[in-house]
């Protein structure tokens, strides 16, 4: 009996499928994000970028020796923090990081994703979400420096002003299809009818939330460098800063994820079938893909734009990104009430 | 009258379709660069950049033209330049060894600002067109007589190809191969 | 427990078992070569700027001559960083400040020291308020000018390359612990004793 | 406003109090005994002058006395901005104390600082006096007096053995 029960539990689909993509293809897609940011970064002023490791790959290796280094380094604990926190956080954000792909469908059939017939499978996926900055304020209490708490509480300010919109932003397609379910959502918009283009005030608002609240490049308060040290992030070295790094990186994946699962169409075009090849791999490959692209162009902002100021991102996230966000939710309303989608 | 102080307040400047055209602007500026870069980057040890004639570099010690008269090291600013005496046997005489004294220089301390050439009244001293060699440790960078008379090595040579920089009216600065 | 058995794995002592765990990876299974690769390619600067000679530094990251291409990423942070560039003057204040960043950063750690100032004084051979930066860190690699160019900068980070992968400076840490060629000349007390925090 | 008529300003506003006033290349100076540097302040930040610039001493030996030079300017009146205006006192080099002009002109603060510790000139009534440039045991040695020597080397000094 115990013994089938953990039979189960280890052969459970979505754990694989968790720690599968959760793990090592979330860790590719950061370490290709920060390949891209930097190289992209490199590019638009007129530089090289990241070169001599691997001059055909463009560099690419860079991305994995930092990775290495980082691995090897010394770790660093200072006498004055609180040592269980301080440890224990870093391997905390990242699970819970990962913890929103167990309720994410990418594909339409029971088989391979049983939480594709889950209701609110979107609300509890941001549900999941919106945990690891609160994880990030406890990392800066941790460290019990004064740049860490300073950044920690930056962090708690752009949290209370951005997470609201994101979650406003994303559920709008909900509202739209009177649904929250992720497949219905999917579903609802084959095959071109993807609210990215018949709801682009919610797709703008939930991208902008997205970019503030993961802390992207236009927005990167809690650690600009300038101002507070990294933020919450001072005391780490080593693998524990790695950690924390990668964690940022996912969480921007996950949620491009579910942006392109509800407002670009999830595997829209495209007509899954009921064998693994087309009822699976296709249909995750193209959200990854989706997801993927959405990633970038996060990424490639940082070349154009400069940081803002906490006040000029709390600003902008109360008079510009919380009446987007709303509009967006009326326009959806309207579109379920006339029956668009 | 006591000076006042008076706050201004600034304006915002333009409005809401004011931002969204700028923003548009700054995107489509990146946009443009990422897709057509005119990178002018130097590939550093694959290629190296070769300086016109008069470049202060590294300086080279001639020590037949050299009369001894120690104005380079007098006139150095930061005392790089020192004089050593050296026993010398004059080949007409063998048996009257004569003592003279000759610069060498300590590049732990030169700062490259090419008094003692410019002084040098029998130019015994000359600069070499580069500067990118480095040391591993101190006592390599006090140079012996013998050494201040070669041209210290360039590894940039053995390893790359030579480019020069220059200024285009259109494109800004370009690089060009030799 | 008797003598012999101190040095075996299963009687559970976990320091015997952490070296023969690093003796096996660095040793057999190459992965020193590997981390050593790793290093040269990662080499992330700390800005530390004393003086002009952070003018050149910048001109060596800016387009023209960009640094990037090697790994080298400037950073903020000391805790995050492995290798510090001295940027020209060190005073005695600003050695305790280099002190301090020094032993900030984790193991292993790289110094150049840039510019005639920080070498011997350079100009300021003789002032009462200078410190050589090799009597405070220990130094790999100096680079003479006032200031240097940028291509002296990035030859210098090649050097340093080689010098890392020569000598496995990197891999050397994890098996000893510390390196012993970098004892540093002058105790902390003598640098950072005006500083009462 | 030019500096003859900066001078005749001056020389009308500030009657007896100051020493001498002198207009000499465009640069205008105040010179004032130790007691009465407050009271002078005090009027020029009534004619407009809100910051001070720097503050530099100067050795004189010979004299045996420090000269203490504040430059005032103003950020607010565009016109008195223009010429250089230097407030001095003089005083003797064993023993040289005189007000601090914090109270007048706060950003007059770290300057002061700096000079207490390379010329050894205490301001009276100052907030914060520590060294700030130098640490505690070269302050002490008043480092840019005239008296302060340097060490020079020779030409031939300096040749380690080893490398001959």
């Amino acid at each position: 009996m115990v013994l089938e029960t953990i039979l189960y539990l280890i052969a459970y689909p979505p754990l694989w499928q968790v720690l599968i993509l959760g793990f090592v293809g979330a860790l590719l897609v950061a370490m290709v994000a920060i390949w891209f940011e930097r190289k992209a970064a490199a590019r638009v002023q007129r530089r090289i970028g990241p070169y001599w490791a691997s001059p055909r790959l463009g560099g690419f290796m860079i991305i994995v020796a930092d990775m290495i280094r980082y691995v090897t380094q010394q770790v660093i604990i200072p006498t004055t923090v609180d040592k269980i926190a301080f440890l224990l956080t870093p391997v905390a954000v990242l699970v819970v990081t990962i913890l929103p792909l167990a309720f994410i469908p990418l594909s339409p059939h029971e088989l391979y994703w049983p939480v594709a017939s889950m209701e609110y499978s979107l609300l509890i996926a941001l549900a999941l979400t919106t945990l690891p900055p609160l994880l990030t304020v406890v990392l800066g209490w941790a460290s019990s420096n004064k740049f860490s708490v300073i950044g920690s509480l930056r962090e708690s300010y752009v949290i209370t002003a951005y997470e609201l919109v994101a979650v406003l932003a994303i559920l709008a397609p909900a509202a739209s299809t009177l649904s929250f379910n992720i497949v219905y959502i999917v579903e609802a918009q084959q095959p071109v009818k993807w609210l990215a283009i018949l709801n682009p005030l919610a797709f703008l608002a939930a991208f902008l939330a997205v970019l503030m609240s993961t802390s992207a490049f236009p927005f990167e308060i809690p650690e600009s460098e300038h101002e507070v040290v990294a933020g919450p992030y001072t005391e780490y070295s080593g693998i524990l800063y790695a950690l924390n790094m990668g964690g940022g990186y996912i969480r921007r994946f996950i949620y491009a994820i579910i942006i392109a699962l509800v407002f670009l169409g999830g595997w829209a075009p495209y007509t899954p079938g009921l064998d693994p090849f087309t009822g699976f791999i296709i249909p995750s490959l193209i959200v990854l893909v989706k997801a993927s692209i959405v990633v970038l162009v996060m990424s490639f902002l940082r070349a154009v734009y400069g940081r803002y100021r906490l006040d000029q991102a709390l600003d902008a996230a109360w008079r510009l990104a919380l009446p987007l966000a709303l509009l967006g939710l009326g326009w959806s309303i309207i579109l379920a009430y006339m029956n668009l989608i | 009258m006591p000076a006042r102080v008076s706050l201004k307040s600034l304006k915002r400047r333009g409005g809401l379709f004011e931002g969204i055209k700028s923003n548009i602007q700054a995107l489509a500026v990146g946009v443009k660069y990422f897709i057509d870069p005119q990178r002018s980057t130097l590939l550093y040890p694959k290629e190296y950049i070769e300086h016109r004639p008069g470049y202060r570099g590294f300086i080279v010690f001639i020590k037949d033209k050299c009369i001894s008269c120690a104005a380079c090291a007098r006139i150095c600013p930061s005392a790089a330049m020192k004089m050593v005496r050296v026993t010398e046997v004059d080949p007409k005489h063998p048996d009257k060894p004569r003592q003279k004294q000759y610069p060498v220089i300590n590049y732990q301390r030169c700062i490259f600002c090419g008094y003692c050439v410019d002084i040098c009244p029998t130019e015994a001293l000359y600069h070499t067109p580069f500067q990118d060699v480095v040391y591993e440790s101190l006592a390599d960078m006090f140079l012996t007589l013998e050494a201040f008379q070669l041209e210290p090595g360039r590894p940039s040579v053995s390893e790359g190809s030579p480019v020069v920089y220059e200024v285009d009216e259109e494109r800004g600065l370009i690089k060009r191969r030799r | 427990m008797d003598v012999k058995a101190v040095d075996k794995v299963y009687v559970g002592n976990i320091n015997v078992a952490a070296r023969r765990a690093r003796e096996l990876l660095l040793g057999k299974l190459k992965l020193g070569d590997v981390i050593d690769w790793a290093t040269t390619f990662s080499l992330w600067p700390v800005h530390l700027l004393t003086s002009c000679c952070g003018a050149e530094f910048a001109a060596t990251w800016s387009p023209r001559f960009d640094a990037e291409q090697y790994g080298a990423l400037p950073w903020v942070a000391p805790r995050q960083t492995n290798f510090i560039i001295i940027e020209g003057t060190v005073t005695r204040k600003m050695a305790c400040a280099l002190r301090i960043t020094y032993e900030q950063m984790p193991h292993p750690k790289f110094v150049i020291a840039m510019g005639a100032c920080a070498l011997d004084g350079g100009l300021f051979y003789n002032s009462y308020n200078i410190v050589r930066p090799w009597e405070v860190v220990p130094v790999d690699v100096y680079i003479p000018g006032c200031p240097p160019p940028p291509e002296a900068v990035a030859r210098a980070i090649i050097d340093l390359r080689r010098k890392i992968r020569e000598k496995k400076l990197a891999s050397r840490w994890l098996i000893e612990g510390w390196r012993h060629d970098r004892d540093p000349v002058k105790p902390a007390d003598d640098v950072c004793k005006w500083w009462r925090p | 406003m030019k500096p003859e008529e900066l001078l005749e300003l001056l020389k009308h506003a500030l009657g007896g109090l100051a020493k001498e006033v002198t207009v000499r290349k465009g640069y205008v100076e105040v010179l004032v005994d130790a007691d009465s540097v407050v009271p002078v302040a005090n009027k020029l930040k009534e004619l407009g002058f809100d910051h001070v610039k720097s503050v530099t001493a100067t050795d004189y030996p010979k004299e045996s006395k420090i000269r203490v030079t504040y430059h005032v300017s103003s950020y607010l009146r565009e016109d008195l901005a223009k010429p250089i205006l230097g407030l001095s006192v003089d005083l003797p080099r064993d023993n040289p104390v005189m007000e601090s002009l914090t109270g007048v002109w706060r950003s007059s603060e770290f300057q002061e600082r700096e000079v207490y510790e390379f010329f050894g000139v205490t301001f009276r009534g100052h907030p914060d006096l520590r060294p700030l440039l130098l640490i505690p045991e070269l302050a002490e040695r008043r480092v840019l007096r005239k008296d302060f020597v340097v060490k020079e080397e020779s030409i031939y000094e300096g040749v380690p053995h080893r490398y001959q």
